[in-house]
């Protein structure tokens, strides 16, 4: 079947029996929203997709998709993926996971499977709590945030999750927030068409432990003045007026204002092609309130996949020696025969 | 040359049953690869054969250290023999710290070549020797013949473009010719061994040869072996054979099993040591459609494995102790999605790092057990090194037959050691194949084939099945969540029946020997030849003394229990602290008696003996 | 408002030996804090209780639906009880699907009390009625009260200047105090508790005093209950009592062994249900010199906790299986290396993931043999969640004295579980001070204490005692490396004996009734009240039936083949396949027969009790 | 007792008595040595300081050192490093750990020891190999690399380890190698003296199973050349005759010849203290033949250590509540009594 004789599938293809179990309210449901609306986009059969998950709230989005679901265990779902796809080149893989089944526990897996290309793509909600557990600190969690398992504030300094991700070499990474529903199809359909390790970071508001902690910068009326949206070759200009904007003073990006001193000219401009990961790298470090938050996809560049390289050895040791004859390998080396 | 041989001037050949050599030298010294050359021309000239590695943890210790020493210990013989030998007829020590490891091994009599070369003041400190053994008169109990091993092979290397170190490091294969000399065997497999190893590097293939036929020609111009042995064929059953490591076997095993089931195999594996060859012998097999991938620990390996299982391959995941102990929280996974997945443990000596080169057979309950919550799967073991051919496709057998993780229990001597194989044809071999599901209308992801209970496997890719799996509970036939209280109940029963009925579908337990009696020795795994021999030598006496040796392990053959309670007593040898035993006695109240000994070595023949021997007194004092 | 009571008018008040409630409602409904404060009420009032949550795994699943249904169940009584009761008195229910998930519990006849608002067709429906249950006359075997709880709690709350979602929430209290004038509680507990609750919101405090006086009034003017009820005060021994869950007590004994021993606790830990409210509780505690630290995962956490015993810290890690799964390889280290850590698992339903918030004893193999190598350790288990905090003191004073690790086994239900606990005074807690190790002249790491085989804990920080450790087989005395075949055997028999020879340090095993008889019923952990009552009631009956209860689970008290020998026959509940059984059978080869229930519940009285009848007249037909 | 009144103690005193047992020309040798040999100069007395290792070649060296020493389990010596630190203040703890022990099974902890500035001297081996195990390809193993495992060829990216660091927010960050016996002792020096979590990567060569692999940039006769040694506040300037420079062209670094078009006054200008870290992100990320490859300091900032916010915490603790009661702890609640 190829594409052109698909069925075309809708978003309602994609929704499955099960009854969504998340808070009233939770972020998770627009990503759920988000993703069953992307999935017909990318023209592969509905049997053809698998979303496998690890343990937290994120990780129940699998029993929501009417795809193939694999809920793993906590912080493991990278490695299943990376065997499921080094199995099965043909799927198309998506990953689902929570700031602490992806960065406390499941870290190096992460970072593993980012780094060996492995055609995933990797949606973690960051909602910057344990959710599932109720309310602990996760790696991303302020430094001095009160949590349960934290009432004089965790000592722990947070880990950026895009610098980590491109430190990992990750050869797609980006960042939307779940309540701008447009961005988030935008950026998910970007990961979806990339081929190769694909990090997402979706900002996502745990209404129930961790409310409005994104709020300051996302809120509709500041959004404008206090992110940055990301866009391939464009200068880095934002704010309601579109007044502000973002260049480089040495290796030091600084706020701007334009129409003054600067001008658009003088902006840094994105590109998320670069070789060099470089100029991802400060976009990740860029936090609120010192800078606007970015969102978008800070990096896109082509790789070899894991599949890829391994089918192509698989090929190139069938070129040499031949489909293995299991009786000639059993008598392979020195044998001697008892009559 | 000096030698201080006491051995009585003796016929020129000597027919002998059986012979045990043990080579032992620096890890510098190749002595690996001198009892492995040993071996190959052995088995190929036909005798029944067994060996045993021994080496260290370090990858090189300090030269001349007593922990820098390497040990091969091979026994042959024109019988069936079942174990490397108790101890060894003849030691060959390279060097003083390998003759103070040694020593107490080599029976007084026995014979002792050491390279007098090496008995230098710094080796001999080295190896913790204020006086030199060779003159201080402690060695007088054995026959010692003492050779300047270096000087003799540098000499005959004289005139090649070498430094003294190179040739210095040749000198395992003089005294790997000696040996040839010494038990009437070819040079010819290892000569074309050299030719094809340093085809490149011309100076050095003919250095080693020169070496080879150098302690060859000693052996046969100089009068210092009075004698030399015959050991003649074994009366091995007719077929082709082939010398096999349990390591070797196990990854052939493992391929023939993925052809036999028609489906790609899938290796994830983090490399640990008694285990790491597996991983490297089937990194060569990507023409079988074998993949493989070392992951970065051994949770990834497992992971990996059960996301290849679930894609439809054979996923396949191989460690030793340590790692197992990582991969028992994703084991419980397999365990609740029900999917077929094959995890390897060539067990070594603990608890924690312990003695990572040593055997032990202490990770069974660690397999039985080791995971959260009620989580049965099926446990297999090999018995010996060829065995292990037939065990990694029995393990899989159950696997795809039943979807469900089984563990399959090899350890240290069984991986490095070996033994002669009867290659089956190809077509003798089982067919394991099982489809995966595809039928829309009667698609359930957890109904049930009656027989086996097995769940359907529904791919990924297959139009219509989709569904979706997870580790929490899942409703009987849907395989949606479920926290139904019954449904829990009845799942975990489920999951115990599974497991439990795998026993309809095995062979029966063995015995060799009377069918009743005072004693049945029951063991497992790479114990069988140790045990198999003292069996034997007590049956020749006259005792009713049998020998059963289980190799599925969960469940038990059927007639297990009535094999047990047809004996007065029960032994059991294990190189762990009762493991096997505990289950035993759990399940049958049998009143087994242990034999432990956890030495990280294999048990020699005469302790079973002896352990034997006290249980049939005791009885008879009764 | 419209009653279809079927009671027959009674007498204004009836004294009642026990009662037990069971609230449920949908997880918004705020039933654990109406089950909380009825608890506090009622134990400050002196009966004895004993409580049973029972909650979902989903944060707060869709408002309405069945799997987002809370419950908690309480009985109290005027005698000494063990359960939380096998089926409830009264069932308070505060939707359709409340009513649907836990009618099935209620015995005909008990008293149904829903909130008849909430019976709207929409939530009819989530809770898959077809039928309006209120009106078909499918509730005729029960004892109906149908009350527009939210109309009559809104009504109450009139003027407030609160949204009605937020009037909504408070509906709880309105059934609270209905419960508390029913069965002649004091409001003033929980109205204190709101007051200092919601100091900082005055209109919150207010609405949820109003609701609370509310139910209270409607109890006491309306005519629907005919009467009220009196529990009277239990006569439990002297002292001073507070409720507390197994979770608090064993938090409030880690603390006390701190002060015991007198040195600073560390906890490490990965949070995970039912598990996490012991790491939140400690975390609370940094004034009593207990640090805690929130780990990247449970490898990480042992890893922490075994640092910083090493550090001469009491070295604690709390967590459920999926965690002990992760945990088992460092638990070999702490075996290897001989250092005291205590490991806590609060159990839950496994395998995977399982059901994270419901009972089972499933873990107790995965603690006994779950490592590689053979490595033992230690554990305990308390029986009911008072007895908790005494065994986190035993937990700790194992690992001290024999420093070692040592497991402590508790479970989801003894975890969120409560009953009266009467304070000890803390003059008669015991001491369980060690001295770390300083002398430098006798210090050898690896010599034991002759009796205990203790190592000396020699911290860093010692001047004079450094020296290395390490997970590779130690040496005896000097713990340097070893592969000494007889040193390995000598440590492994060693490891084995110092945790063998705690049985000469622990109290015998307990028998509840006759020193001999027909039958015992052996249990551990959370199954003990239920095990108890059951032996209550069947010697009421005249029969020979006696209760014995390990805590300690390995080693087993020395008298245990002595007790078990002493019955004709020996039953054995436990919440999953019979893992303890395993235990006892392979020890004592006592052909102990199992109760194996695993619903994700705790054991009724009447299951244990029919099991056990079911045994005792197999035996009169013999 | 203080520093004043210490014995004077010489390497000597940090030589056990066990006999070293790695393999002769092992990289390994030197880094002992220069460890040895610096340990004098921090003025801690021997018994304050515990060596921690995991699994692998490198994880033998705490038996080597008259310290106190605990050689762990496989990738978890930060684990057990950040328990003992947490507990024991006191200390001065060192982690000596390998690429395969520090990046592929332990690559989460040494990222969250990093984050949380567990105050810890993290010394990891790197000879891009697995010796212990004989010879499997391990994460900092080139793409392509063949080993036992990889017969054809990894086909796993390499990660970059001091990338790594950076990343994790570790606040010393600094790479050697083990034939520079001076720069390592200059190395080692500053990261003892550090107060923080200290990230080192030696690079060490393994005679037997990845020889010579470092050997094209550090070789005697071509080191100078090939790599670039950073100094704190000087010019990033390389090569025998110091002709050589590296300068940034936007955010690309290039190397420049001095003299003609551009002079030492165009160069890079290392700042280890810069508490952006964008300038050792660069850094870390030159490697060899297009860059000469950096050696030394990279970043050094200062912060609070894990272990000082705890017991800053602890003291808070104690200030608000006074020294624990456990009689009042046991009897807090509603209690009641029975007579
Ligand atoms: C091995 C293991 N450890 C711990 C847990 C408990 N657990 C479940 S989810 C979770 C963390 C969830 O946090 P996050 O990944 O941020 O997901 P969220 O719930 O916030 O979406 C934890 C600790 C578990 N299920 N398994
Ligand atoms: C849990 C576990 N898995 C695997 C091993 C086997 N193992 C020991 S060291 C090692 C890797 C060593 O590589 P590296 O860290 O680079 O150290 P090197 O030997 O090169 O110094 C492995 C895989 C082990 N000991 N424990
Ligand atoms: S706890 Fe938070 S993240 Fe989880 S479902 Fe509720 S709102 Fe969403
Ligand atoms: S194997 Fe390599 S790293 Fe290990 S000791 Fe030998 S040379 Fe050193
Ligand atoms: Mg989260
Ligand atoms: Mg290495």
């Amino acid at each position: 079947m190829t594409a052109e004789t698909l069925p075309v599938l809708t978003r309602k293809d994609f929704v499955s029996d099960q009854e969504v179990r998340w808070c009233p309210g939770c972020g998770d449901y627009s990503i759920l929203a988000q993703t069953q609306k992307t999935m017909p986009d990318f023209g592969v059969p509905r049997e053809k997709i698998v979303f496998i998950s690890g343990i937290g709230c994120s990780g129940r989005l699998p029993y929501y998709m009417a795809t193939y679901g694999f809920h793993t265990i906590h912080g493991r779902a990278p490695t299943i993926a990376t065997g499921l796809k080094a199995a099965r080149p043909d799927l198309m893989v998506w990953v689902i996971t929570g700031d602490g089944d992806a960065l406390s526990i499941g870290g190096n897996h992460v970072i593993h499977a980012m780094r060996r290309n492995v055609d995933i793509r990797l949606i973690m909600f960051n909602n910057q709590i344990y959710g599932l557990t109720k309310g602990q600190a996760s790696p991303t969690s302020e430094i001095g945030k009160k949590t349960k398992s934290t009432p004089q504030g965790t000592v722990d300094r947070p880990i950026v999750p895009l610098s980590v991700a491109l430190t990992a070499e990750a050869t797609f990474v980006a960042r939307s927030v779940d309540t701008d529903t447009a961005h988030m199809q935008e950026t998910l359909l970007a990961a979806g068409h990339h081929r190769g390790s694909a990090f997402v970071e979706v900002l996502q508001n745990c209404v129930i432990f961790n409310d409005d902690t994104f709020a300051p910068f996302t809120a509709k009326d500041v959004r404008e003045d206090r992110m940055l949206v990301l866009r391939h070759g464009e200068p880095l200009v934002f704010g309601k007026e579109r007044d502000k904007g973002i260049r480089l003073d040495g290796l030091r990006p600084v706020v701007v204002e334009l129409g003054k001193e600067w001008s658009v000219a003088d902006l840094l401009v994105h590109d998320e092609t670069a070789a060099d990961p470089t100029l991802a790298y400060i976009l990740s470090r860029l936090t609120y309130p010192d800078f606007p938050v970015p969102v978008g996809v800070l990096r896109r560049v082509q790789a070899p996949t894991h599949d890829a390289l391994i089918e192509a050895q698989m090929a190139e040791a069938l070129a040499k020696r031949g489909p293995g004859d299991l009786g000639k390998l059993l008598l392979a080396g020195e044998t001697w025969t008892v009559s | 040359m000096t030698t201080q041989s006491t051995a009585e001037p003796r016929p020129q050949v000597q027919e002998l049953d059986r012979v045990t050599i043990r080579f032992a030298g620096d890890s510098g010294d190749g002595m690996q690869l001198t009892g492995t050359q040993f071996t190959r021309t052995t088995a190929a000239f036909g005798n029944d054969i067994a060996t045993l590695p021994d080496f260290p943890a370090e990858i090189r210790a300090p030269a001349g250290s007593l922990p820098g020493v390497s040990g091969f210990q091979i026994s042959f013989s024109s019988n069936d023999i079942h174990t490397p030998g108790d101890a060894p007829d003849v030691l060959v020590a390279m060097n003083p710290a390998a003759l103070r490891t040694n020593l107490a091994d080599l029976p007084p009599g026995g014979a002792l070549i050491v390279n007098a070369d090496a008995f230098t003041a710094n080796n001999l400190q080295k190896a913790g020797y204020a006086e030199n053994p060779l003159s201080d008169g402690s060695l007088k109990d054995w026959n010692l013949f003492e050779i300047p091993i270096s000087t003799l092979n540098a000499r005959a290397l004289d005139g090649l473009a070498m430094t003294s170190k190179q040739v210095d490091l040749t000198k395992n294969f003089f005294a790997l010719g000696l040996m040839f000399w010494l038990y009437e065997r070819s040079m010819e497999p290892t000569l074309r061994w050299i030719e094809e190893k340093f085809s490149s590097k011309p100076v050095i293939a003919e250095a080693n040869a020169r070496a080879l036929k150098a302690g060859y020609a000693f052996g046969e111009t100089t009068e210092i072996f009075h004698t030399h042995y015959r050991v003649k064929r074994a009366s091995l059953p007719p077929g082709t054979y082939r010398n096999v490591t349990g390591n070797e076997a196990t990854a052939l095993g493992l391929v023939a099993a993925a052809q036999l089931a028609g489906r790609q195999m899938f290796l994830a594996s983090y490399p640990i040591t008694p285990a790491s060859d597996i991983l490297h012998q089937l990194s060569t097999y990507k023409h079988f459609g074998v993949k493989t991938f070392q992951a970065e620990d051994e949770i990834a390996a497992i992971g990996a494995a059960i996301g290849a299982a679930y894609g439809g391959s054979m996923g396949l995941t191989s460690t030793s102790g340590p790692g197992i102990a990582l991969k028992t929280e994703a084991m419980g996974l397999a365990v609740m999605v029900e999917l077929p997945l094959v995890v390897i443990d060539v067990q070594r000596a603990g608890p924690s790092t312990g003695m990572p080169t040593k055997v032990e057979q202490s990770d069974l309950l660690q397999l039985m057990h080791g995971r959260n919550g009620d989580a049965p799967i099926a446990i297999v073991a090999p018995a010996t090194p060829a065995e292990c051919f037939d065990y990694a496709i029995e393990a899989w057998r159950i696997a795809l037959r039943y979807m469900t993780p089984v563990a399959y229990l090899s350890d240290g001597f069984l991986a490095t050691g070996s033994e002669p194989w009867k290659v089956p044809s190809v077509a003798d071999l089982p067919s394991i194949a099982v489809e995966g599901w595809t039928d829309r209308e009667t698609f359930r992801p957890y109904r049930r084939d009656p027989e086996t209970l097995a769940r359907p496997w529904a791919v990924p890719g297959t139009p219509g099945l989709e569904h979706r799996i997870g580790g929490l509970e899942k409703a009987d036939l849907s395989g949606n969540i479920s926290y139904d209280p019954e449904n829990h109940h009845r799942m975990t029963q489920l999951r115990h029946q599974k497991i439990a009925n795998i026993a309809n579908d095995i062979p029966d337990l063995q015995v060799y020997g009377p069918s009743r009696g005072d004693l049945l020795i029951l063991g497992w795994g790479s114990t069988y030849g140790a045990i198999r021999s003292a069996v034997e030598r007590l049956q020749a006496e006259g005792h009713a003394v049998a020998h059963a040796h289980l190799r599925h392990l969960n469940p038990f053959p059927r007639n297990t229990g009535e094999v047990l309670g047809a004996y007065r007593r029960v032994l059991m040898p294990e190189v762990n602290m009762g493991q096997l035993r505990l289950l035993i006695r759990a399940r049958y109240l049998v009143d087994a008696v242990g034999l432990n000994k956890v030495r990280g070595k294999p048990y020699r023949i005469a302790e079973i003996e002896e352990a034997a021997r006290l249980l049939l007194t005791e009885g008879a004092a009764q």
